[in-house]
């Protein structure tokens, strides 16, 4: 099985160890270092919706996320390699996600789980953030609203695929992961009728 | 504490480790290449998962582009362009075809009321349900890549994780609401057939447990709904 | 204009409750002055009082329930819930979608037990309607809902147990619960969410071996429950974590307009179930779960119990459950059947209506409650006559349960705060909607 | 080595325990924080009790380490009696410092 | 100046300080390589209590799943917050794993104690050594001061990192340790008591050989303390062992329901992970102090005699594991207790159970050494029952006499 | 010669930390130093052989009374960095150097000329005497419960009075708001149905009992 | 309000009721819904009418809403001659002896939307008359903490009114160039 972004992901591991050549030695850390990463990527406890029962659901029994070393979940963002945005991100919630990743330490990724989180899903109105990717960058959608645990694991295991292909400085800004569009950020304010009081 | 009720509830735990566990080993069709147990879920019937477009047995397409699944997708997830058919070669067996079919996996809740929805049985789901997506464009499905194949197998893209019996199972939610809550049209078969798989059975539905229950099944003409 | 003055002797119990300014135990502080007294700052009134924020991402907060507390050491002394960071606007959304539609908008609503607020919708809707559910209709949704009861109290079960530190109960709790739900999804084809109960009827009849399905569920659960007696009702370790803790009394639960378990805590029967019967549960036979003290403890047996009792009414479910149609037969609500499409132009000229505008209902408003696992979920809707509501307001029971939280843990512990929480069960998609 | 030939005289330690005397009154002395002049103190018993076993230990005799003990205990009762007090001063005014002591009069 | 007692130091200076330094580097090796298999077998087990898999994709069985852990902390990124104190922020990781490591010096983990010579001395290269890195005079004492040291780098941790959760969970951390030191210190002076030593390796030889006949079977029992101390110090050693090591049932300083992650809320990476380490690297330990002082360290059972120290090794590590396995079943079963809670059953119920014990030993050890008749025994013993009833009494009247007043006083102050 | 160099480490130890007591602005680096001490100190005793007073040393020192001493640091919230350039008094700070200085030179003068004399003189009692063949635990015990039985009392009873004391001075006068509110809140009413009666149709939750 | 007014508003209201036939109910025009008893109240006589309601029984207040009737497509007919406003509060309370519920529709006009806050009958009305502000910008006179419960704080606009905007945003397709 193939996943996508494994092409454009190697374009981006130069900037991982930045000048550096890379001798067997350094190859060999970095590869190191990246099945650390992946066989240990601690998610930040952050549920907001429905995905959060099906996140919680995929750590528990039938999928046990254990398998991958995340059953620990961190309270603490500090201590968090992953966030899971799971559910829709309303404009009041949308600062305080921004600061949890904020708080999160690098190298950090963030799965956009379930279409709300996405890109709103249904919920195409004034009070949710249309897509969470204009807040935090997104490493990988899952969709389904919500999406089953199975996805949420696939979801994991696109992302794992990810940071084993040698992304050791993850974000790729520059080569345009999302699909180029951007949504201006309402603050308070909508777009069309506006009415006082 | 007197009655060990403090110890009591380490009974419990301690009975687990004999149990069986209960973890589906998926491993995301990692496993898979190297080899090691990735065993996914069986599938319910009526599993609503990633969208098909379904061809006629002579390979003729079944959308006729008339966008009835684009106005009752209430995340208006779904964008129809219809067309003529040219009428020398024609795509589908009407008038018109669907030119332009996407579905925005970013906003699709999976409701299925676009199956409920098609005339034609046109658009189905499969049972696929493990994909995702590292970028924005992966997730717009084109008319491409929702159509089945030549032989009637859904198209089974790099970021989905496709299982042996998985692309046979289409179309279960359209046939469990295909009586719409008739009980005498239960268990008949009124969709045409398919490329790859002809004609699927239908539901059982509550004749078959029920025996005694309101006469025999109409003949499909004799029915009035309503 | 004073009131108070003249309130009947039956229900002033409850002066406690309506207190105002620094001694009631809301504490009513925007964000704004919170911020403005910032996080270690001291309130002007007393030298020891610190202003604590829990959430609105925080592990005990069920999603994103954000609690100012007034903390006095570990002790809270007033507090208040702010609620709306998951405001979805579905009461806005409502209004653009037709009543057809309506489902998939509400049902992620309270995203426990979906099953009920689809209910809740679909009974309004046909109250404007004016129309009669078949039989079996009717039965469908009376099973799916005590399914889902059970589920959404395992829910719980698994969640009171994870905030109170007993990290097998949580799994154990989802392991059962994963098992209601891949029933649901042998039915209605989701996991959640389902879209299943609709004006009308339901979505699609029971598939073939439902009935097998469900007995084995039924043989499944009773021994877990035990289990979970010995590990937490008789472990007098958690009773005591939970007993007396966070108590309320039926005339403050009432005052507060609590409903569903916090209300039937404090001993006082009152189940829509029984009390204003709805589907057919005046055919069915089951008992009203109540507490005696109010406090954390009833509220979780409560819930235990309700799943005892759900699997008694599924279990005469399974012995009454009529056959015949599942959807009503009306052709301006119901699309016709998908061979009656080839047949009859009519037939097809209905089904493109519903499924492109929808079925009218006439003008009016109607209200429709049902009793969900957290209260009285109640849908008042208005209908202009077309075929979108004209507003759909829903009266979630956890947003209106979140106003007892103040009161329950005055002069508590942080650690009970915690527990307090856990057992008011709040599903904050039905609080902010 | 120069020190090999040395032995380690009860003056070494009586010097050391002069020092830690010294310096634990100084600090007692120039301190406004009660908290910070109580641990002063203990550098000054604790100056104390080197020299108690440093005698002890010169003499042959158990008592000095018995001296150290009871100091010890001393110690801690004093500890507790006097963070004591500066909480409960505290409650009444914060941020007090040793030089408001006039508030004990009431 | 005599720092330990130690066959070695009769030789050669500089093989003792190879040795020494050899056995340091071994047992700082071991303890680590301990730790992340105790953390696995953490992850394992309690899955198995929860019917699911546990780690199984970082290497065969996901056994190097906490070397995984690892090497991802130690890459990455760290964060010293802005309002914290620098100084104390970086110093309490270390403050928190170097006394977890320094206790381990005290425990014997290996050598034949078995046989008439069985005083534990193995010879590496040549030197007569003891398979433990130190046996100072004072032993268990050492390992009281190191635990109580250990504190500090809750309490710093939670202080200096300048926020709130962190300080609530810093200052219930101390309170907490402090107050079960005591319930600790009493269990250990009750086999202190019996043993008569406080040198770790004296009470490993003490323990080795027969025990006392049971039912006039000889070989049966082994010789552990864990008989003639009697099961309550035990008891009483390992809850409040547990408690000392914040583990669950009594992990109020970490409960991430409550106060998010505790002390180290705002730690990440590198520091982080030296606080896991110590956690586990505290259990250890603990476990091996249990093992030494009640279950006969090293010594097997006594009708089992093969030879060699590696079998010492074995039975250590078999009790050790009963140890953790213990502590994960507990973690499996128990709801958290409260603040309070916790303080009561510290407070009232351990702490006079254990002292209560003590003099019980006491009295049996001197009317043993006094020879005792029967009669003056039972005499003694009712007194001594009458007088602890009385006392229990008492502490119930008077706990219940201040509630009442406390109601009134509150029915009073709210009408 | 290891004497030698533990001596002066420790001594290093010990008045770097005594200074850093003095100098430290903020009250928890203080008593930071002081834990750094009263280690040195416990090394000192270890170089002399106090084997068992050093192990008390940590234990009570470092385990007990710096302890308390950050507790109340942090319950107060005293941890505001202290500024020191502030005299509250003129003229206070170089008096008091002064002051130490020649406590410090008055004693090592004594320490000087007092040398010779104190060496030497043992008492007889072999009990008391250290280089006997028994452990310096054993010694102190012993002497600690026969000759110094009565002082040892002594220090329990005012090991007590110092708690009580403590107890007294800091029990909050609010105390009684603060009262767990154990009682139910509706503890003598029984189960109602919203008329008023008993009905049968209900399960009193509390009555029954697990499993 | 003095008595005298009071009393002069009740019989005019009376009388309002009788020329129109209907019923009144704790001085309020009595309707019917689906089944459901509606009560027709204004702004001036809803506190009494709760009042007495409350008095009466209903000792619960279970929903409290609001509607704007903006762009209403039908037809408004009140009972009792009412006028029909903007703004409508509707109020279910619920009477748990008599297991009856009853709904009070209040008219709000839009030009001073205020009205009584019910928080010292029903303290529950809190938050739900929180909401109604948040949402509708209907203010509770006398309520204990009149601010935003579900938007931000510094939100501008009621999201309910009907001439607010919902605010959708085109959803993305591929072929498609944001026409919809």
């Amino acid at each position: 099985m193939r996943i996508p972004g494994l092409g454009e992901t190697q374009s981006i591991a130069d900037n991982g160890l930045e000048g550096m050549d890379h001798n067997f030695l350094t190859g060999n850390v970095e590869n190191l270092v990246s099945w650390a990463r992946s066989r240990s990527l601690w998610p930040a406890t952050f549920g907001l919706a429905c995905c959060a029962i099906e996140m919680m659901a995929s750590g528990t029994a039938h999928y046990d996320l254990a398998r991958y070393g995340m059953e620990t979940f961190r309270a603490s963002p500090r201590q968090a390699d992953l966030m899971i945005v799971a559910g829709r991100v309303s404009q009041k919630m949308a600062p305080v996600l921004r600061q949890v990743y904020d708080q999160m330490m690098e190298p950090k990724w963030v799965i956009s789980m379930g279409v709300c989180a996405s890109s709103g899903g249904m919920f195409n109105n004034y009070a949710i953030v249309q897509g969470v990717d204009q807040i935090v960058p997104v490493d990988v959608y899952a969709p389904g609203c919500p999406p089953g645990p199975e996805t949420l694991l696939h979801a994991i295991f696109t992302l794992h695929t990810k940071i084993e292909s040698g992304e050791l400085v993850r974000r790729r800004e520059a080569n345009g992961g999302g699909a180029g569009i951007t949504i201006e950020q309402r603050d308070g304010q909508t777009a069309g009728l506006t009415i006082g009081g | 504490m007197a009655d060990g009720s403090y110890l009591k509830g380490f009974g419990v735990t301690f009975k687990k480790l004999f149990e069986d566990r209960v973890t589906g080993d998926y491993r995301g069709g990692k496993g898979l290449e190297k080899g090691k147990p990735d065993e996914k879920r069986p599938k319910a019937d009526r599993l609503h998962g990633r969208h098909v477009l379904n061809r006629y047995e002579d390979g003729m397409e079944k959308c006729i582009g008339c966008e009835l699944c684009a106005g009752v997708c209430p995340a208006k997830c779904i964008y129809v362009r219809g067309a003529d058919n040219n009428p020398d070669a024609p795509t589908s067996p009407g008038e018109r075809f669907g030119y332009v079919y996407e579905i925005n996996y970013l906003r699709c809740i999976h409701c299925d009321l676009c199956v409920e929805a098609c005339p034609t049985q046109a658009i189905t789901e499969s049972k696929l349900f493990e994909f995702s997506f590292t970028n924005r464009s992966d997730a717009i499905y084109t008319k491409d890549e929702l159509l089945v194949g030549d032989d009637g197998k859904p198209q089974q893209l790099p970021w989905e994780d496709w299982r042996d019996g998985e692309d046979t199972m289409t179309s279960g939610w359209m046939r469990a609401t295909s009586p719409a809550g008739d009980h005498r049209y239960e268990g008949m078969v009124h969709w045409a057939g398919e490329l790859g798989y002809g004609v699927r059975d239908p539901e059982a539905g509550q004749s078959a447990e029920v025996d005694d229950d309101g006469g025999a099944r109409p003949a499909a003409s004799s029915v009035e709904h309503g | 204009m004073t009131i108070t003055d003249e309130t009947p002797e039956t229900i002033d119990g409850a002066a406690r409750v309506r207190q105002r300014g620094d001694d009631a135990a809301v504490l009513r502080l925007s964000e704004a002055e919170a911020a403005a007294i910032g996080t270690d700052a001291t309130t002007p009134d007393d030298d020891e009082r610190v202003l604590l924020n829990m959430g609105p991402s925080h592990p005990s907060t069920h999603g994103v329930l954000r609690l100012m507390l007034e903390m006095e050491g570990e002790t809270v002394i007033r507090s208040k819930p702010v609620v709306g960071y998951l405001h979805t606007g579905m009461e806005k959304q409502a209004e653009q979608l037709t009543f057809l539609q309506g489902c998939t908008n509400v049902t992620r609503m309270d995203y426990a037990s979906p099953f009920f607020t689809e209910l809740a919708f679909s009974l309004a809707t046909e109250k404007l309607l004016d129309i009669e559910v078949p039989e079996r209709a009717v039965w469908i949704r009376m099973l799916m809902s005590e399914l889902n009861r059970i589920s959404s109290h395992l829910l719980f079960m698994a969640t009171n147990g994870m905030d109170l530190g007993a990290v097998s109960m949580m799994i154990y709790g989802w392991r059962e619960r994963e098992e209601v739900l891949r029933f649901f999804e042998k039915v209605t084809g989701l996991r959640m969410n389902h879209n299943y109960i609709r004006p009308g009827g339901v979505a699609a009849d029971l598939p073939d071996g439902w009935k097998g399905e469900i007995e084995a569920l039924l043989e499944l659960l009773p021994p877990r429950l035990e289990e979970y007696d010995v590990l937490m009702t008789g472990q007098p370790i958690w009773r005591e974590r939970l007993q007396g803790v966070g108590t309320l009394n039926t005339d403050e639960a009432l005052a507060l307009s609590a409903t569903g378990p916090i209300l039937r805590s404090t001993g006082y029967a009152w189940d829509l179930r029984r009390d204003q019967p709805y589907l057919a549960y005046d055919k069915v036979d089951f008992d009203v779960i109540v507490g005696t003290y109010g406090d954390c403890y009833d509220r979780y047996a409560i819930r235990l119990n309700e799943i005892r009792e759900s699997m008694r009414i599924v279990e005469q479910i399974l012995d009454k459950m009529p056959s015949g149609d599942y959807r009503v037969q009306d052709k301006k609500v119901t699309p016709p059947p998908r061979i009656r499409i080839d047949q009859s132009m009519e037939a097809l000229i209905h089904h493109f209506k519903i499924f492109t505008e929808g079925f009218k209902v006439p003008e009016g408003e109607a209200y429709a409650c049902v009793e969900s696992p957290r209260g009285e979920l109640g849908i008042y809707m208005v209908s202009d006559g077309s075929s979108t509501p004209y507003r759909m307001h829903v009266r979630g029971p956890s947003f209106i349960n979140v106003q007892t939280m103040p009161h329950l843990m005055r002069d508590s512990l942080i650690a009970d705060a915690v527990a307090i929480i856990s057992s008011v069960d709040p599903i904050m998609g039905e609080v902010d909607r | 080595m120069i020190l090999a030939g040395l032995a380690l005289t009860p003056p070494y330690y009586l010097v050391l325990s002069a020092l830690m005397f010294a310096v634990g009154a100084t600090g007692l002395l120039i301190r406004r924080n009660p908290l910070v002049m109580f641990m002063c103190v203990e550098l000054m018993l604790n100056g104390v009790n080197i020299s108690f076993v440093a005698f002890g230990a010169d003499l042959n005799d158990v008592g000095g380490q018995i001296s150290v003990f009871f100091v010890l205990v001393v110690a801690a009762v004093e500890v507790v009696v006097g963070l004591a007090l500066v909480v409960a001063i505290n409650r009444r005014r914060a941020d007090a410092t040793a030089d408001d002591v006039s508030l004990l009069r009431g | 100046m005599m720092f330990a007692q130690d066959p070695l130091y009769a030789g050669d200076w500089l093989g003792d300080a190879l040795i020494t330094g050899l056995k340091v580097l071994v047992a700082f090796a071991f303890l680590l390589v301990a730790v992340m298999l105790n953390i696995w077998f953490l992850r394992k087990v309690i899955s198995d209590f929860q019917n699911r898999i546990g780690p199984n994709t970082a290497g065969r069985w996901g056994i190097l799943q906490s070397l995984a852990d690892g090497i991802k902390l130690f890459f990455k990124e760290d964060l010293i917050p802005d309002n914290s104190d620098r100084f104390a922020f970086k110093l309490a990781p270390y403050l928190s794993l170097v006394p977890a490591f320094l206790v381990f010096a005290i425990i014997p983990i290996g050598g034949d104690f078995n046989g008439d010579d069985g005083d534990g001395v193995v010879s590496i290269f040549g030197h007569d050594t003891l398979l433990q890195v130190a046996d100072p005079p004072v032993g268990v004492l050492w390992f009281l001061a190191m635990s109580s040291l250990a504190i500090y780098g809750v309490m710093l941790a939670g202080w200096s990192s300048g926020s709130k959760y962190p300080l609530i969970g810093s200052v219930r951390a101390s309170a907490q340790m402090v107050s079960y030191e005591a319930a600790l210190g009493l269990a250990l002076a009750s086999v202190l008591l019996v043993s008569g030593t406080l040198s770790t390796h004296a009470m490993v030889i003490d323990q080795s050989g027969e025990g006392p006949a049971f039912f006039g079977i000889e070989n049966i029992l082994p010789a552990w303390y864990l008989l003639p101390v009697g099961i309550v110090p035990f008891v009483v050693f390992i809850i409040a062992g547990t408690a000392e090591l914040n583990h669950p049932p009594f992990d109020l300083v970490e409960a991430e329901q409550e106060i998010v992650g505790g002390f180290h809320t705002e730690y990440s990476s590198i520091r982080f992970a030296l606080f896991f380490l110590a956690e586990f690297m505290n259990q250890i330990t603990m476990g091996a102090l249990l093992v030494t002082l009640f279950l006969g360290g090293p010594n097997g059972p006594a009708f089992f005699f093969p030879e060699g120290w590696w079998i010492g090794v074995f039975w250590f590590f078999v009790k050790l594991m009963g140890f953790l396995f213990l502590l994960v079943w507990v973690r499996a079963t128990l709801p958290r207790f409260r603040y309070d809670q916790l303080m009561d059953f510290g407070w009232k119920l351990l702490i006079p159970l254990s002292l209560g014990w003590f003099i019980l030993l006491a009295f049996i050890q001197i009317g043993r050494d006094e020879d005792w008749s029967t009669a003056q025994f039972v005499g003694l013993g009712v007194g001594l029952a009458a007088v602890f009833v009385a006392l229990a009494g008492m502490l119930t009247l008077a706990i219940r006499n201040a509630r009442n007043e406390r109601i009134e006083e509150m029915e009073d102050a709210h009408g | 010669m290891a004497e030698f160099i533990t001596f002066f480490c420790g001594a290093a130890i010990i008045l770097a930390g005594a200074i850093g007591v003095v100098v430290a602005r903020n009250a928890v680096h203080s008593a930071l130093f002081l834990i750094q001490t009263l280690l040195g100190v416990a090394v000192i005793f270890v170089v002399q052989e106090a084997h068992f007073l050093a192990a008390v040393q940590i234990v009570v020192y470092a385990g007990a009374i710096v302890i308390l001493f950050l507790f109340v640091i942090m319950l107060l919230g005293v941890d505001k960095a202290e500024d020191l350039g502030v005299e509250p008094i003129a003229g206070q700070k170089p008096l008091a150097v002064v002051l130490g200085a020649s406590l410090l030179a008055t004693a090592i003068t004594f320490v000087l000329v007092a040398t010779d004399g104190a060496t030497g003189v043992g008492s007889g009692d072999p009990e008391r005497q250290l280089d006997s063949g028994i452990t310096d635990i054993e010694r102190i015990g012993r002497v600690l419960f026969t000759e110094y039985a009565v002082a040892f009392q002594l220090t329990a009873a005012l090991l007590t009075i110092g708690v009580i004391g403590a107890v007294v001075l800091t029990r909050s006068l609010s105390s009684a708001d603060q009262l767990d509110d154990l009682e139910p809140a509706s503890m003598d009413l029984p189960s109602l149905a919203p008329e008023g009666a008993n009905d049968e149709h209900h399960v009193d939750t509390v009555e029954e009992d697990a499993s | 309000m003095s008595d005298e007014t009071a009393a002069a508003e009740e019989a005019e209201a009376e009388a309002v009721a009788e020329e129109a036939a209907v019923d009144l109910r704790y001085g309020a025009a009595v309707g019917e819904s689906h089944g459901d008893v509606v009560l027709h109240a204004t702004v001036e006589t809803y506190l009494d009418v709760c009042s007495e309601a409350r008095a009466d029984g209903f000792d619960q207040l279970i929903d409290l809403t609001a509607v704007d009737y903006l762009t209403y497509a039908g037809e408004r007919t009140l009972p009792g001659g009412l006028t029909p406003e903007r703004f409508e509060v509707v109020t279910s309370l619920i009477n748990h002896v008599r297991r009856e519920r009853i709904r009070i529709r209040t008219q709000v006009s839009a030009d001073e939307p205020t009205i009584p806050s019910l928080f010292d009958l029903w303290p529950g009305s809190e938050y739900l008359e929180r909401e109604a502000f948040d949402m509708f910008g209907i203010t509770f006179a006398d309520h204990p903490d009149m601010s935003r419960v579900l938007m931000p704080e510094d939100w501008v606009g009621h999201p309910l009114r009907k001439d607010y905007a919902v605010g959708a945003i085109p959803v993305q397709f591929k072929a498609a160039s944001n026409e919809r």
